[in-house]
């Protein structure tokens, strides 16, 4: 028996494969093309107080091997979810991650606290990617101070595991990774969107109604994967890997450098059972490779770090 | 709803650049209702990405049929498909026409590839033993007339066949000059069409239902991708995919 | 009569599209490919004082539309490129710009005075993706006060146009073009590659030599028009519009948000000539939407900007 | 050295995951060498983005051949191709095999799909009027044996058909048991094997050129992505699109 599960914090999850926020809707949409209960769990779409609208459309635009998105965290409202959607989710026999978003710090604290005696919640991720209305709109996420802060007001809040979503959207997403790591976080995921955009040459006009959008999907993993790398280097919390991650390579590939647990984004919608076929196909490679616990893959890259110190000369 | 590998029965050119493809899928072919559509996913490689949808157009023993028009990669690489390939297919989805109570006499409005689902439409409607008035662009009237079309009616704006204007004139006109008891109109066809039917159906305060088109992504409800700015909702969008694509026309905003 | 050309400060390029450095060698290469004359002019490979050897292979890798390099910047070296080089290109009836690389500011100093009194040099592009052997090796170009010193201490060396080329591995890259145009700065280049990785899985690897490299190729276009949007937001100078262009259409959305001009970079290894495919391609679009002057596309982006504030709420 | 839009004439599997890929093309057939190749975009998208390069295997009648297993995307879609297809093709590329002077007899060394440009060396070996004697990894035989080839040793590592053992053993001991008057090494194949077959042509100081494979960019010298490390170059680095892929054994420090 190959040992999947992995533990943080007080929870344990029974693999290292999730499905990722705003990508797997709030988990019971998909129900009839995916066994979630094969997965290690669900990261809900982002919850704020409130429910959201989100932006108007378009909202998405396909990319050469990606796309770009701008729902505008359109989302139910935390009461909403509690009372429409937690209830099926309580049923599942997989990990519940809630992913919250807000638009000042006190309402990342409001959200969680209004979560935390609920059943059914196993963890947080907190989205960073948020415009700080205090601050003009600008995203705490690319301000190391305000994350850090996020994350010392959430963490006296709750025993639950608190997991710190990173933006990619920085110079050094490591100095991010070090900050929530010292304010208590018990993990971080990487990475979220690219900023990116699209002209229709047509029209002359945006391709997406916010002008610019998050990118995701295959065409980010490069990205992605050299981010993990960076943040498992500098911190020692574990790593939730994401980034276009499309088959059990490009899992592994996460794996290696460094992520203790990957989840799936964009890659849902194209093919829903993907996550399990990943979940599956890791326990495969776990045979034929003769390793007893998919953790022995965990930051098991061959790498000669001389090297690459070279990077910057490219 | 299911995602299954169908297999491609047959692929052709019914008009230029315009193809209908039918691949083998009983629980799809028997799922069906109208308006509703399949998501299939083109090519095994990653670019391009997303899969493409495409309205369900009619259902024959155990098959289903697309019809498209080659604008893009995606139609392109569709439209190259061969009997015996497989294909990725996730349907059939969304929230199909309500064609079984509220009207004696059904109004079929379609423009361009807005032809697509309207065999499936008649077939249910007849079905329910419905009357049937239907309105078509003439570029596909070819390849759907010699189907179950019924008092069909053509538009050209040039006149070059059938009727001169455009199909929502034809329609208007239409209405001005026979009376119709107990209409509803189901409109399916490119944005502006959609808004002009949607302006005569609300004057002439006939029931309406139009099939929206619209970016998607997952087709399922999961990305928050297709919106549709609604009136009265409880909400300010609904999603196309799921709560669409067939939609009260008076109950969206049609964007401009 | 369309106008193609446009002017950087005392220099007129015949047109506004030219091909990239390090992806056209020292322009040499492929005359019997590309006829260099059609284009607004050649970037050269980067440049030092001394030759460089480059990373050792592994240096290439395929990625989802796109690719990872680690060149590690191998030159010839400035002097052996000022005497077997720009004979040939001076015969060329194009745009000479020579990038110049150098792990120190003075070495910058050094491989521009060696260039500024030889004939054929139109123009520089300073490449600040180097890392800056002081600092323990960290890049220059995610800096903003040694970018802006590098261009201070370049600009009274030269009356020619100085080109800052930018990488997008910063948070606010607005802020460095803005540092830069204060610093005299004739343009800015955007972007060069964006750092990002890639892994063997079967031997554990890296898939490059030096574990990270510079990720390419249409994948990161939406990146890069971001970037290109957001400093021709924010400064007066030229923009040079970089990142994945491979269609008249792609070099197109590039001027909408506000580029002067474009480079074709890695779509010259799939497509030597496309850079001219792509001159010729902009002519015709102008003539079928009646415009005088391609510059008159520069920009003219019909986008609501208040929407454009939503974008933190991806 | 041109790019063209050639016509593929016939694409045919020589033997499992083997396929030899002919297209037209007057100017690469004049003027291909013995160890050049060809870089070819095998679909007209940007996944996947970078040609992929192949040896020149046989020119024949204006056409040129080139052989090739498909071991991902970008084999498996060029595998797919159909007489009457274009496909976009830059060449000839890089430096050949010195094929002219400074021996009398060839010793040719082909392991696995080393042997693709085997059939074009020999043939200009002909025309030079040079002694061959061909040494070839078994699977591909069945191809190329009907071919020109020469004085043809075959080897299996379990000796299953030809003779056991790796090619490079084969060469080893037909040296030792023969007298090889003003030979040359003509090699291509796995970097292991040309390793061995390096240090064998050191120890019996015979002149030996190989040809290399890397990872490729451009093939034309514009990326600088195919070095590989010489001994007593100008530089620590030549580059295996322009200066290569043919090499003296001499030259090159082979990676590990
Ligand atoms: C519910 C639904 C049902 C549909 N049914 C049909 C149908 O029965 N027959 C049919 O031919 N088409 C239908 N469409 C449109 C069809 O999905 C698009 O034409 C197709 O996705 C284009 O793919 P492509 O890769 O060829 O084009 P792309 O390369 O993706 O785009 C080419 C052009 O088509 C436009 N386009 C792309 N996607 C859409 C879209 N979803 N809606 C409108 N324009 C688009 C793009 O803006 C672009 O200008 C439907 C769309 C939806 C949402
Ligand atoms: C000068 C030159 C001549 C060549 N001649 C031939 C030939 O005549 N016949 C032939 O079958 N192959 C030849 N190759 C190798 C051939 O180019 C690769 O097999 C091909 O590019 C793989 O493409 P792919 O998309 O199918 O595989 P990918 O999906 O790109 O890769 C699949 C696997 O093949 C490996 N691979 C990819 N590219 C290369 C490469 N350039 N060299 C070695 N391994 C590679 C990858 O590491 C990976 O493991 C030659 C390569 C070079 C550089
Ligand atoms: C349509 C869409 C909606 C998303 N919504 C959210 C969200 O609500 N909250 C969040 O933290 N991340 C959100 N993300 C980011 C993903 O969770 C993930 O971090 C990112 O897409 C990269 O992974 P991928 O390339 O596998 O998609 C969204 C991504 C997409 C494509
Ligand atoms: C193989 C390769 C080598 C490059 N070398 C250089 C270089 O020497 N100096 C430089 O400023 N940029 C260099 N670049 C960056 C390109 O000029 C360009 O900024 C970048 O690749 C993005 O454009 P693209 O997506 O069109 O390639 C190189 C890029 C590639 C792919
Ligand atoms: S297309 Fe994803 S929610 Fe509608
Ligand atoms: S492959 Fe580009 S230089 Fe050799």
């Amino acid at each position: 028996m190959i040992k999947t599960s992995f533990k943080l914090r007080n929870v344990e999850f029974k693999n290292r494969v999730f499905v990722a926020s705003g990508t797997f809707g709030y988990g019971d949409e998909a129900k009839d093309l995916v066994d979630v209960n094969k997965l290690g769990g669900i990261v809900t779409k982002s919850l704020s107080w409130k429910p959201r609208d989100g932006n108007p459309p378009p909202r998405i635009v396909e990319t050469p091997s990606g796309m770009l998105n701008s729902i505008g965290l359109a989302n139910i409202g935390v009461k909403k979810f509690i009372a429409d959607k937690l209830p099926y989710l309580r049923t599942l026999d997989t990990g519940i991650i809630v992913n919250i978003a807000a638009s000042s710090v006190q309402e990342y604290c409001d959200v969680l606290q209004e979560l935390d005696d609920k059943e059914g919640v196993d963890a947080y991720e907190i989205n960073v990617s948020c415009p700080n209305v205090k601050e003009g709109g600008l995203s705490f996420g690319t301000d190391c101070d305000m994350t850090k802060e996020i994350t010392e007001r959430l963490r006296p809040l709750t025993a639950k595991p608190l997991i710190i979503k990173l933006t990619p959207n920085v110079t050094h997403i490591s100095d991010f990774a070090r900050a929530v790591e010292e304010a208590g976080a018990d993990a971080v995921s990487v990475i979220n969107t690219v900023v990116g955009m699209a002209v229709d040459v047509k029209t002359k006009k945006p391709k997406l109604s916010t002008v610019t959008g998050g990118l995701s999907g295959p065409a980010i993993k490069p990205i992605a994967l050299a981010k993990v790398y960076e943040v498992a280097q500098a911190v020692k919390i574990p790593v939730f890997g994401i980034g276009g991650i499309s088959s059990v390579e490009d899992a592994l590939e996460f794996l290696l450098v460094g992520a203790s647990a990957v989840q799936v984004g964009t890659l849902n919608f194209v093919d829903p059972a993907l996550s399990v076929k990943i979940a599956e196909g890791l326990v495969q490679h776990a045979e034929q490779n003769k390793l007893s616990d998919i953790g022995q893959l965990v930051g098991a890259l061959d790498a000669n770090v001389e090297f690459s110190v070279l990077q910057s000369w490219l | 709803m299911l995602q299954e590998q169908a297999i491609v029965e047959e692929c052709r050119e019914i008009a230029e650049g315009i193809y209908a493809l039918r691949f083998r899928s009983p629980l799809i072919a028997k799922q069906a209702r109208p308006g509703q559509f399949v998501n299939i996913r083109v090519d095994e490689g990653i670019d391009p990405l997303l899969r493409r949808p495409f309205s369900v157009s009619r259902t024959v023993d155990g098959t289903a049929e697309v019809v498209f028009n080659v604008v893009g990669v995606g139609t392109r690489i569709l439209s190259e498909k061969r009997a015996g390939e497989f294909l990725d297919i996730l349907g059939p989805l969304g929230h199909p026409w309500e064609y079984t109570t509220g009207f004696d006499i059904a109004l079929i409005v379609a423009g361009g590839l807005g032809v697509a689902p309207v065999p499936i439409l008649t077939d249910f409607l007849l079905r329910e033993e419905k009357n049937i008035i239907t309105f078509l662009g003439a570029r596909t009237s070819s390849w759907v007339a010699p189907l179950n079309m019924k008092n069909l009616h053509i538009a050209t704006e040039d006149g070059s066949k059938g009727l001169r204007g455009t199909v929502v004139e034809l329609v208007s006109d239409y209405l001005s000059s026979h009376n119709v008891e107990r209409p509803k109109i189901f409109g399916c066809g490119p944005t502006r069409m959609m808004k002009a039917l949607s302006d005569l159906a609300i004057s002439k305060d006939i029931p309406c239902e139009l099939l929206l088109e619209g970016e998607m992504a997952c087709g399922i409800g999961i990305c928050q991708g297709c919106p549709v700015e609604v009136v009265n909702g409880e909400k300010r969008y609904e999603l196309i995919c799921t709560q669409g694509p067939a939609f009260d026309c008076r109950h969206i905003i049609l964007p401009s």
